[in-house]
């Protein structure tokens, strides 16, 4: 956790660019759009990490920001015509303000009541993307035009991927050197004892202030990244089962680490392909389903499937 | 060891990719071969909005069943590939990509909620994939019409609004109505299309009330209902705030007034009626319904008849029979084109449809420009025990509220 | 016996308490204290249990404020500071029941330590103003480890080493923000033998040293009478005594206090 | 009929839901204060009452007052079965109250995907169904305000129920001891109280709550295997009372239900879905102590 990422971690990262330009190629458009779907997740499920993981801060209110990122992606797109590559990074920098600004009275509540709190702006996010009907279209879900890029129209998942695995890339990357740096140091500390963290003079409040500002700039990036392979977006889609999805997936896979994230990003986001071809007589139990895995998870695995992969993994070299 | 770069996942795709190399490789119509026709057909078959999925998809399974049993269409059997879209965009984004890029379908046939639908609306332009909804009002997808989507077999929600509408300034004589209908899309072409048709008919609408689909505690609009005073009041609701405005209706006294209710507030009338518990508040009840299976008792013996057959294990709802015209329009247009079919062939043909089936209360068409198939549905007294189809039939005329 | 400066006549020590009053609701748990903590000095803190001596201590690192009295450092009043402040002013501290980040290893607890000392750069990139603040950082982490004899322990999980060294990683951490004070919450407590007399040689070091002033509340006495230059003795928030280890063995008062009445006259 | 009735009427069958509101909202706080645990579950919980009471009644067709036996007998042992199980698993029978927050809160929102699972599988819970009332029969007119005689066994029963806990909590042993737990968990199990035979009744006791208050909103809300959503109402009526305290829960619960109606009437029915939100990101982020002063903010050293 400190110093800088180690090289082969890094290089990991260029396998993934790779991989976002050798796969379009000659895989169907339904595999594409699922590696899409885990890229964007991955993004989400490791700024969700961020704020929950690593600082310990009970924040729901990472769906809010995602729609922000989504909303002010397409908006910024077909109401001013900014291309993607400016436009994305506005609407992430929008989202993390707004979560800055939300971190601020809120941060000073207790972990319960911190999550009470955001679920609750949350909510009202998706009630104003609702009734903001001259803005978002409301009800009637936002038609988004292709983005462009150098000129460049993104229209399906074949040239979405390579840009999207490059933004991936980019995050993941940021987020290395971020685990290795004296505000990663300081968001961990923060989880782990807040009064060690006071006696060596880091400003705890700041601190979880900004934990909130950069898990919504995340969120951010993820919703310009959705506006690249979707072309529709409906305010009932930015609800709870979203929110509870994405944390499933940092929970179950293994909280606190950005592999154990990736790991549940892809647990996660592959099984409801996987209940969808289930025999027709027992799709009707994909919900019950969903909750055995998630509660046996929890149950079993309390550091995720991650932190029992390296238990096993210690288990073998004691 | 960071999972992208494992050899394992990269394995795993590889395995994904080599099974489906095969079917890509013959050049012609993707989901045709000289004695197979794949359609893809999907509904919400889990999830909150499973009532709206299960037995109409039923209904379509049962039709092609029954060709397939009478020798196919022109030596082609149809094969299903059936999906669960659970009514939300991603569920339905994904299982259309999967028809399309893996099944390798012919056409598309399924969708019972609009907003899913519009999700997919773009990639099957682009991919040039017809989509032939299987109940959804769609509105928003129907309008404005684009080539490869068909939709609307029951009706939109203008047709309801326009039929409630001139049932109650021409039928009941009313000149003040209310209307209440949700704060969405379907909610906003309701409201509109019966605005339209009321003014034009010389009534006046004395109140809007935008409820949310969740509410609670409806006692607040209602109020606001009955101090406008109206002669009818119009719903849009659905079948939970349905069965909460008839009771606050019966609560407050406003039981000689009216209540018109669009189709899908009363999937199932008895269980409405159960809900309901207040017999005052049937008194003046009316829904609209796009089937003669009420005015007919024949053709709904006919249809149930057929269900139980293929669907011995499952007692069918009303809602059963809103996925057959649907079904019979793709059973049509195949039959129309003959042998030769491509996609582009199939929207022709399909454009052209012009179906009178006894089922439906009017005929089944599209034309250049029009992708709602049903504009003419009837309007259905229904007193708790019995349902009794007035006379008129009402046809939206295309303009009002678009 | 170390040499011990005579008690100056004006308040000009290094730390200064004056009328420090602290109530948790009825109770008052420091009435009125005036201490006066010479710089370069060891000044221990002694008192029975509940005579207010963490909470002396809280107040002084800004971890609760007093309801009356001031509290200055070198001249600068604490009043109006925030806690995680007090560590850039100079005043470091160690904790009385274990804290750590225990999911952190033990160099990392050092680097926390050593927040306040790091050069500032933007986390999320690469660059020489990051690679020259965590070369620094990490090297004087190390350094301190190797001083305190953890060097050995620094890739293990705070949470899993013995009590006596994660007694240890608690002044590691302290000393990592080279405070010119130190306050200690009875560092002694549950060590062995052979800890205790590490850590007297390593208290005396670092005053004699560095310069260090160190405000101890221990209750292991031979530790205390060994390395204290002045002592100050409390009970129930007031001050009974005050002078060399040697006076304060005698004093009645401070008998009585820790052992009762009839105990101080036999 | 001028404004003044339709302000009457409102608070009428707001102070009505408020009251059930306020039952689901003390389940929450009774398991929050004992065990630390946000029971994002407890919608589900009210939603599986309704649906035993339905099967209870129309399935066994005993009488309706078998109900208040049963339902919160079978909601306490489902309460119980939670957190023998899998809650003590989770926190790994820590006696530290707030070991690990994040896995205790999943596994409430596991728990909730598991009830709505269950009952979304048996065909007869599609369609909207109704619990028969308790109290049928003509409304009562008080003026122009139409009050249903539903509404009055509402506002009885929660009343019984209130004072029951009241007492339970006041001065009954096993009620102390409860409240001993809440207090300090790890001070009570040294007082020789059955710590975890206490987290047993407290989660019990608590899905029992949530029961009855299925049984009463049934009638009113209908019953969908989604009706759970009526947890974020409980939600914002606990913290409105300082989410810790039982007067807290029944004023916050009226409140909210009396300000739903005035939103719906005054503003727009289109606010009335966000009101429980904006009132609960109100209070905490600009008066965190809520009403009933509890300190939920500071943390102690």
């Amino acid at each position: 956790m400190y110093g800088s990422p180690s090289t082969r971690h890094l290089l990991s990262l260029l396998w993934l660019v790779l991989a976002g330009f050798l796969f379009p190629s000659w895989m169907p458009e339904y595999f594409i759009y699922i590696m899409n779907m885990l890229m964007m997740y991955m993004i989400l499920a490791v700024g969700l990490d961020i704020v929950m993981g690593w600082s310990g801060q009970f924040a729901f209110a990472h769906i809010a920001f995602f729609g922000i990122g989504i909303y002010g992606t397409a908006l910024l797109n077909m109401r001013l015509g900014i291309p993607f590559l400016l436009g994305m990074p506005l609407a992430a920098l929008l989202a993390g303000a707004v979560g800055y600004l939300i971190a601020l009275p809120a941060t000073q509540l207790r972990t319960v009541y911190l999550a009470l709190a955001t679920f609750a702006f949350s909510e009202c996010a998706q009630w104003a993307f609702r009734t903001w009907e001259s803005l978002t279209k409301g009800p009637d879900g936002l038609r988004m035009t292709a983005p462009q890029l150098f000129g460049h129209v993104v229209t399906n998942d074949r040239d979405a991927m390579p840009i999207i695995a490059i933004i991936l890339a980019l995050v993941l990357a940021a987020t290395f050197y971020l685990w290795h740096s004296k505000l990663g140091r300081q968001f961990h500390a923060i989880r782990d004892s807040e009064h060690v963290a006071m006696a060596s003079g880091i400003d705890v409040k700041r601190t979880k202030v900004w934990a909130l500002a950069i898990s919504a700039f995340y969120a951010g990036i993820a919703g310009g990244v959705y506006t690249l392979f979707q072309s529709y977006v409906h305010p009932d889609g930015l609800g709870v089962s979203m929110l509870v999805l994405v944390l499933s997936m940092v929970v179950v896979g293994g909280s606190g680490s950005v592999a154990g994230v990736g790991l549940g990003v892809v647990l996660l986001g592959i099984l409801p392909e996987l209940l969808r071809s289930a025999p027709k007589g027992f799709l009707i139990w994909q919900e019950f389903t969903y909750g055995a895995i998630l509660m046996l998870a929890i149950m079993y695995m309390p550091k995720g499937v991650w932190g029992l992969w390296q238990r096993i993994q210690q288990g073998r070299k004691a | 060891m960071n999972l992208w770069k494992s050899k394992g996942f990269g394995r795993l795709i590889g395995a994904f990719a080599a099974s489906l190399m095969a079917p890509m490789l013959h050049a012609q119509t993707p989901g045709v071969s000289n004695n197979e026709i794949v359609i893809g057909l999907f509904a919400p078959l889990s999830g909150p909005l499973v009532a709206y999925g299960v037995d109409p998809l039923n209904a379509a399974k049962m039709l092609y069943d029954d060709v397939n049993a009478k020798g196919g269409i022109h030596g082609r059997k149809i094969r299903l590939v059936i999906e669960d879209d659970k009514c939300t965009g991603n569920e339905l984004v994904g299982v259309v990509k999967k028809l399309i890029t893996v099944d390798n379908v012919f056409v598309l046939h399924g969708g019972s909620c609009t907003a899913a639908i519009a999700a997919a609306q773009e990639y099957i332009q682009r991919e040039k994939v017809p989509f032939v909804m299987l109940n959804a009002a769609g509105d928003n997808a129907v309008f404005p019409a684009t080539r490869y989507m068909f939709g609307s077999f029951q009706g939109t929600q203008r047709v309801y609004g326009s039929a409630l509408a001139e049932f109650a300034v021409k039928s009941l004589k009313a000149k003040r109505v209310a209307v209440i209908v949700h704060d969405d899309d379907y909610g906003k072409a309701n409201l509109a299309a019966a605005k339209a048709v009321i003014e034009r008919l010389g009534g006046e609408v004395v109140a809007q009330e935008r409820i949310p689909p969740n509410i609670s505690d409806i006692t607040a609009p209602v109020l606001n209902l009955r101090a406008s005073k109206p002669d009818a009041i119009l719903s849009g609701a659905y079948p939970a705030p349905a069965v909460l405005l008839a009771q606050k209706y019966g609560e407050f006294g406003m039981t000689n007034i009216p209540l018109l209710q669009s189709t899908q507030g009363m999937p199932t009338p008895s269980v409405y009626a159960k809900n309901v518990g207040n017999p005052d508040a049937l008194k003046n009840l009316y829904h609209t319904w796009s089937f003669s299976d009420i005015a007919n008792e024949a053709i709904r013996a006919r249809m149930v008849g057929m269900y139980k057959k293929s669907f011995p294990d499952r007692e069918p709802g009303p809602f059963m029979v809103t996925g057959v015209p649907s079904a019979l329009a793709v059973i049509d247009t195949l039959q129309r084109m003959g042998r030769d079919l491509t996609r582009e062939k199939f929207v022709d043909a399909m454009e052209k449809l012009n179906l009178t089936a006894d089922v439906m209360t009017g005929p089944l068409q599209f034309a250049p420009g029009r992708r709602d198939a049903l504009r003419s549905v009837v309007v259905v007294k229904f007193d708790g025990k019995t349902q009794k189809a007035m006379p008129d039939i009402y046809t939206w005329n295309g303009k009002d509220g678009n | 016996m170390a040499a011990h400066p005579t008690r100056a006549q004006s308040m000009n020590g290094l730390l200064q308490l004056e009328g420090v009053t602290m109530r948790f609701g009825g109770l008052v748990a420091l009435d009125h204290l005036d201490i006066d903590i010479a710089a370069g000095s060891i000044h221990a803190l002694i008192g029975p249990n509940g005579a207010g001596k963490s909470t002396l201590l809280n107040c002084i690192s800004r971890f609760c404020t007093p309801q009356e009295g001031d509290i200055r450092f070198n001249g600068l009043s604490l009043m109006d500071r925030q806690p995680h402040q007090i560590v850039g002013l100079g005043i470091a501290r160690s904790f009385q029941n274990i804290e750590q980040a225990h999911q952190m290893t033990v160099l990392e607890n050092v680097l926390v330590g050593l927040s306040a000392k790091t050069g500032n750069y933007i986390p999320f990139l690469p660059g020489k103003a990051r690679q020259q603040a965590e070369a620094q950082a990490l090297e004087k982490a190390t350094q301190i480890l190797d001083q305190l004899e953890l060097l050995a322990f620094q890739h293990s999980l705070a949470g899993e080493l013995d009590f006596g060294r994660q007694k240890m990683l608690d002044f590691a951490r302290a000393l990592a923000s080279e405070p010119k004070m130190l306050l200690l919450d009875e560092p002694a407590a549950g060590l062995r033998n052979r800890e205790i007399h590490f850590l007297d040689r390593f208290l005396m070091r670092l005053a004699r040293d560095q310069q260090i002033t160190i405000l101890l509340i221990e209750h292991v006495m031979s530790l205390v009478m060994s390395v204290a230059d002045q002592v100050t003795v409390l009970n129930f928030g007031q001050k009974i005594a005050e002078g060399i280890p040697a006076d304060i063995k005698r004093n009645e008062a401070v008998i009585e206090a820790y052992l009762g009445k009839e105990a101080s006259h036999a | 009929m001028g404004t003044w009735n339709l302000i009457w009427q409102g608070l009428a069958s707001g102070v009505v839901t408020g009251c059930v509101y306020a039952l689901v909202a003390l389940s929450l706080v009774i398991v929050y204060k004992s065990t630390d645990v946000v029971n994002f579950a407890g919608g589900e919980l009210v939603m599986i009452g309704a649906y035993l009471g339905l099967f209870i009644l129309l399935g066994l067709e005993w009488p309706y007052v078998a109900l208040f036996v049963m339902v919160p007998i079978g909601s306490f042992v489902l309460g119980g079965l939670f957190t023998r199980f899998s809650l003590d698993k989770v926190s790994g029978r820590a006696m530290v109250k707030h070991a690990n927050l994040v896995p205790l809160v999943v596994a409430t929102i596991a728990l909730s995907y598991l009830l709505k699972g269950i009952v979304r599988v048996i065909p007869f819970t599609e369609e909207v169904r109704r619990l028969p009332p308790l109290m049928t029969g003509p409304p009562i007119f008080l003026g122009d305000v139409v009050i249903q005689q539903q509404d009055i066994a509402i506002v009885l029963v929660t009343t019984v129920v209130m004072v029951i806990l009241w007492l339970f909590f006041g001065y009954t042993f096993v009620g102390k001891a409860l409240r001993a737990t809440s207090q300090n968990i790890r001070a009570a199990a040294l007082l020789g109280i059955p710590v975890n035979l206490m987290k047993l009744s407290v989660w019990g006791l608590s899905a029992a709550i949530a029961g009855i208050a299925g049984i009463l909103l049934a009638p009113k809300l209908l019953m969908t295997p989604d009706m759970g959503t009526v947890v974020m109402l409980a939600f914002a009526a606990a913290i409105i009372g300082g989410f810790s305290s039982l007067p807290g829960c029944v004023v916050g619960g009226i409140a909210l239900g009396i300000l739903q109606n005035m939103v719906g009437i005054f503003i727009s029915p289109q606010a009335i879905a966000v009101t429980p939100f904006f009132v609960i990101m109100l209070v905490l982020l600009f008066k965190p102590q809520g009403f009933f002063d509890t300190t939920l903010a500071v943390k102690k050293v």
